[in-house]
């Protein structure tokens, strides 16, 4: 099994190492969301000179995360859709779509959670 | 207080082909404020692609977008290629080259035709589409098929190009060059084009960097990235340098871009005399792909990003795709503030040629 | 009944005619040509009536019924602006009637709630600020040549007009322009296609029987100011008519080689070049 | 009446909607106005304003937010009027069939009269498609195909 190297960080932590690499001069590529075994995995990819840098964020069931948008004004997007699709919780957003950026209220609210049950799921 | 009006541009409107939903607050003419609506054209399609097994995924992924269909394949197929650790034939890069090229070619002509349209410049649309047929023809003489070419697999390509097929698609893509070289001055020189993009919408190299611009709009801003630099497929074996220009306006973007068409003319030259003999693609049987990877790509609007996670068996465990024009929506939002509406079609969602299927999947 | 009623009647009666037959043929070669400039084959001379009579057989969609007001005030001045042009009435008179009809079309712009035709509205009264001048130095300068201010006294006059308001009748081209609704000209409304940001401007709210009257309205506008042009070559109709030949594919030939422009670019072109050179001109006369 | 029919064919006028599509059928409609295939001789018009079209052509399928914008559209068009499926994803939703957030084809949200097949469907096919509708315009003398 091939892993992404990418750095583990708590939430905790998320903000100040958000910061340092801004500092740096890191772009921010996207931000993944996806299942894992017991809540959701949240991986941050960074850009500079062609080169990438990952952050990876375990995250247990209903846990809050915050936004990085203040810092990186690109996640907007990337923080809105994983709300929309995943039910991440991000709080402080400048932009929210209160979780609706791509489906309405006729579709299932967080399509791309954990199936029967786990996170996000009514 | 001056009056303010709410203007809903799109999702359905004429100088835009996609869905997009601007709302724009107007104080008289101008943007004081923009906010995309999304999801008009999302589908579901990363929740798809887990559902179906690798393999099959290459036609899914290919239906994500029909203007870049092949750069999807393309960035896919590499993904799990170095998920299974398999190195595609020589010949298979060059082809796949000559064919993100063309897709190239077809993008840019499409994006020149629909920004003279919205400018209101009829002849110059008309005109750009007929070179953008030439580019089609020969898309459709080596794929067989027009919008999604359905040329890239797993391993490989589909079907090769034959010696011949192949000097034949070098005179065609002459004939078109030559047309391009006369409808090129008409776009950069010509009196009104240039007054109404000169100027206008400028992201600074500085604010491109900070609001995560990609492809044509990062170069026009001075940002010397190209993710074709990283090497992928044939691009290692071939000269050519990003194209920059600095001013970062609407129309330093046109130029990057026109170009772009050139240099593309030149890669396809480039592949097709390089071009290897042997076989195009390689058997992928009892191979799964395990792990997981971040593979990126320049397709014509910017840097195409796919991040694969795989477990050893044949369906996937996430595939996530960040677009180009998903990373060039902060700077649309920073063009369009204090813009003249006049200017909004035209010169600020145009210039960053949009894709709406690709942002929403 | 007095034999001048009877004529004038036949004259009306023949303008209408003439007018619809002549504007409709126009549009349709004005769109022919165009398509052979951008290498097309385009759509046959008579489209513009078949355009005309399937709207008109359309079903009546009217946002409220002033609409239909503005638009039938549009056409009426627009053909009486031509009927009396032809009878050689008083041109200043005659332009305040063309006015009235570029007026009932913001009205009808402003009358429905869309923001689009409402914006357009704005720029369509940009638009008549910055042609109407140059259509009133017009007409100064032709009084100040011929000594009167009725289009009946051209004909009489000695010399062609072009001779004497050459630089007028440059300024005119632009004006001509505004109105016939050519790019780069065309701000407030889309002559063929609505490829544009107010999608079809003030004729977006319009549907169906509406929107026919106001396509033939914009005929008679058509043929009134080219006839109105072919005034600077009367009484010799053969070089007038070269004159508006060439006018007009000179018109369509601009619009094709040029994108569409902003209003504030529009009125300093129109009052800068239009009213400078007209009024250059008709200074050099006065004096 | 006769006349209508007969104007009716001759001068089909279209707004174009591009719904949950990959824009490849979209491309090659705009590629069917332009010189190679120049739909303007047979007197079609892309409109881009509901209010002035006599044909929908849709491109893509319903999904659950653009449903509303697609019935707005079709109630707009002031009858006779007709509806043209435009590729695989408009006519039954095709590859997306049974995403979370697809309703299906655009005969799920408004009556179509023509179902143009392809992924993407090719220009020739595209102008076939719109001239079958504007003969059924013609043929429905005035009550107006797809009406309710």
């Amino acid at each position: 099994m091939r892993e992404l190297e990418a750095i583990e960080i708590g939430v905790d932590q998320l903000l100040g190492e958000a910061h340092l690499l801004a500092q740096d001069g890191w772009r921010l590529v996207t931000i993944t969301c996806a299942r894992s075994e017991d809540g959701c995995e949240v991986i941050y990819h960074f850009d500079k000179d062609l080169k990438l840098k990952h952050l990876r964020l375990q995250l247990a069931l209903e846990q809050e995360v915050p936004s990085i948008m203040p810092i990186f004004f690109p996640a907007y997007l990337a923080e809105n859709e994983a709300m929309n699709l995943y039910g991440l919780r991000v709080t402080g957003l400048n932009i929210d779509y209160g979780g609706r950026l791509f489906t309405t209220a006729e579709a299932p609210r967080h399509p791309m959670a954990r199936p029967a049950g786990a996170r996000g799921e009514e | 207080m001056r009056q303010r009006t709410v203007i809903p541009f799109g999702p359905q409107h004429p100088v835009f082909p996609e869905p997009l939903q601007l709302k724009l607050h107007l104080e008289e003419e101008r943007v004081i404020e923009a906010i995309p609506v999304l999801g008009y054209v999302h589908r579901g399609l990363e929740k798809l692609a887990e559902q179906k097994d690798f393999v099959q995924n290459v036609f899914l992924i290919e239906r994500l977008c029909g203007i870049c269909s092949f750069m999807h394949a393309l960035c896919y197929c590499q993904g799990i290629e170095s998920l299974i650790g398999l190195q595609v034939p020589d010949r298979a890069r060059f082809l796949r080259t000559i064919w993100a090229e063309l897709a190239r070619l077809h993008s840019h002509h499409l994006w020149l035709g629909l920004l003279a349209d919205a400018l209101g410049f009829e002849s110059l649309f008309m005109q750009v589409f007929r070179n953008r047929e030439i580019i089609m023809d020969v898309i459709e003489a080596t794929t067989g098929g027009r919008m999604i070419f359905c040329s890239c697999l797993i391993g490989g390509v589909r079907r090769d190009i034959p010696n011949d097929l192949l000097k034949e698609t070098i005179a065609r893509l002459d004939q078109a060059e030559k047309l391009l070289d006369q409808i090129a001055p008409v776009i950069l020189a010509e009196y009104t084009v240039k007054e109404r993009t000169a100027n206008l919408g400028i992201v600074t190299k500085e604010q491109a960097r900070k609001l995560g611009a990609v492809g044509p709009v990062a170069r026009a801003s001075g940002i010397a990235m190209d993710m074709r630099t990283l090497g992928y497929a044939a691009y290692g074996d071939l000269d050519f340098a990003p194209i920059v220009e600095e001013a970062g306006d609407c129309y330093a973007r046109i130029v990057v871009r026109v170009k772009e068409m050139y240099q593309s003319f030149d890669l396809i030259k480039q592949a097709a005399k390089r071009m290897p003999k042997g076989e195009h693609a390689l058997p992928i049987k009892r191979l799964l792909p395990d792990g997981e990877t971040v593979v990126r790509v320049e397709q014509p609007r910017g840097e195409l990003m796919y991040y694969i996670r795989a477990n050893g068996s044949k369906k996937l465990e996430r595939v996530r795709v960040r677009t180009p024009t998903y990373a060039n929506i902060p700077p649309l939002l920073h063009m369009l503030t204090g813009a003249q509406l006049a200017n909004v079609a035209a010169v600020a969602v145009l210039s960053i040629d949009p894709c709406i299927s690709c942002v929403e999947r | 009944m007095n034999p001048l009623f009877w004529s004038w009647s036949a004259v009306t009666i023949a303008t209408v005619l003439g007018g619809f037959l002549l504007g409709g043929f126009l549009t349709g070669i004005d769109r022919k040509l165009t398509a052979r400039m951008q290498n097309r084959v385009g759509p046959p001379i008579v489209q513009p009536f078949f355009d005309v009579i399937k709207l008109w057989g359309k079903e009546r969609v009217m946002v409220n019924p002033m609409q239909l007001l503005y638009a039938n005030t549009y056409l009426f001045f627009s053909v009486a602006s031509l009927v009396l042009l032809i009878l050689g009435w008083d041109l200043l008179m005659i332009l305040f009637i063309s006015a009235f009809a570029s007026v009932a079309l913001v009205l009808g712009g402003y009358s429905v709630e869309s923001p689009y035709a409402r914006i357009a509205s704005q720029r369509e009264i940009i638009q008549i600020a910055a042609a109407e001048p140059v259509l009133v130095l017009a007409m100064v300068g032709m009084f100040l040549v011929t000594g009167d201010f009725t289009a009946a006294a051209i004909p009489e006059h000695p010399r062609p007009l072009l001779v004497d308001l050459p630089l007028v009748f440059v300024a005119l081209l632009i004006a001509i322009g505004i109105k016939l609704r050519k790019s780069p000209f065309d701000v407030s409304t889309s002559a063929h296609h609505a490829h544009q940001e107010l999608v079809r401007g003030i004729y977006t709210e319009f549907a169906g029987p509406t929107l026919a009257v106001l396509e033939v309205g914009h005929w008679f506008e058509m043929i009134f100011f080219l006839v109105f042009l072919g005034l600077f070559w009367a009484p010799d109709w053969r070089i007038a008519g070269l004159l508006l030949t060439s006018t007009f594919i000179l018109e369509l030939l601009v619009d094709n080689i040029s994108a569409r422009y902003t209003w504030s670019w529009l009125l300093k072109v129109a009052w800068v070049g239009g009213m400078g050179l007209a009024a250059v001109n008709v200074a050099w006369l006065y004096l | 009446m006769g006349v209508y029919r007969w104007a009716r064919q001759r001068s089909p006028w279209i707004v174009h909607f591009n719904a949950a599509s990959c824009n490849g059928c979209a491309i090659e409609f705009f590629t069917a106005m332009t010189p190679i295939y120049d739909t303007e001789r047979f007197g079609i018009i892309n409109t881009g304003n509901p209010k002035h079209a006599d044909i929908l052509v849709m491109t893509g399928g319903a999904n659950h937010r653009n449903a509303r914008v697609i019935k707005n559209i079709f109630w707009q068009m002031p009858a006779p009027k007709a509806v043209v499926a435009v590729g695989v994803c408009a006519c039954s939703a095709g590859i997306f069939h049974d995403c979370y957030n697809m309703l299906g084809g655009v005969d799920k949200v408004i009556p179509v009269d023509v179902y143009v097949p392809g992924c993407a469907a090719r220009p020739e096919a595209i102008i076939e498609g719109i001239l079958r509708a504007a003969e059924l315009l013609a043929e429905s003398g005035g009550e107006g195909v797809g009406g309710d």
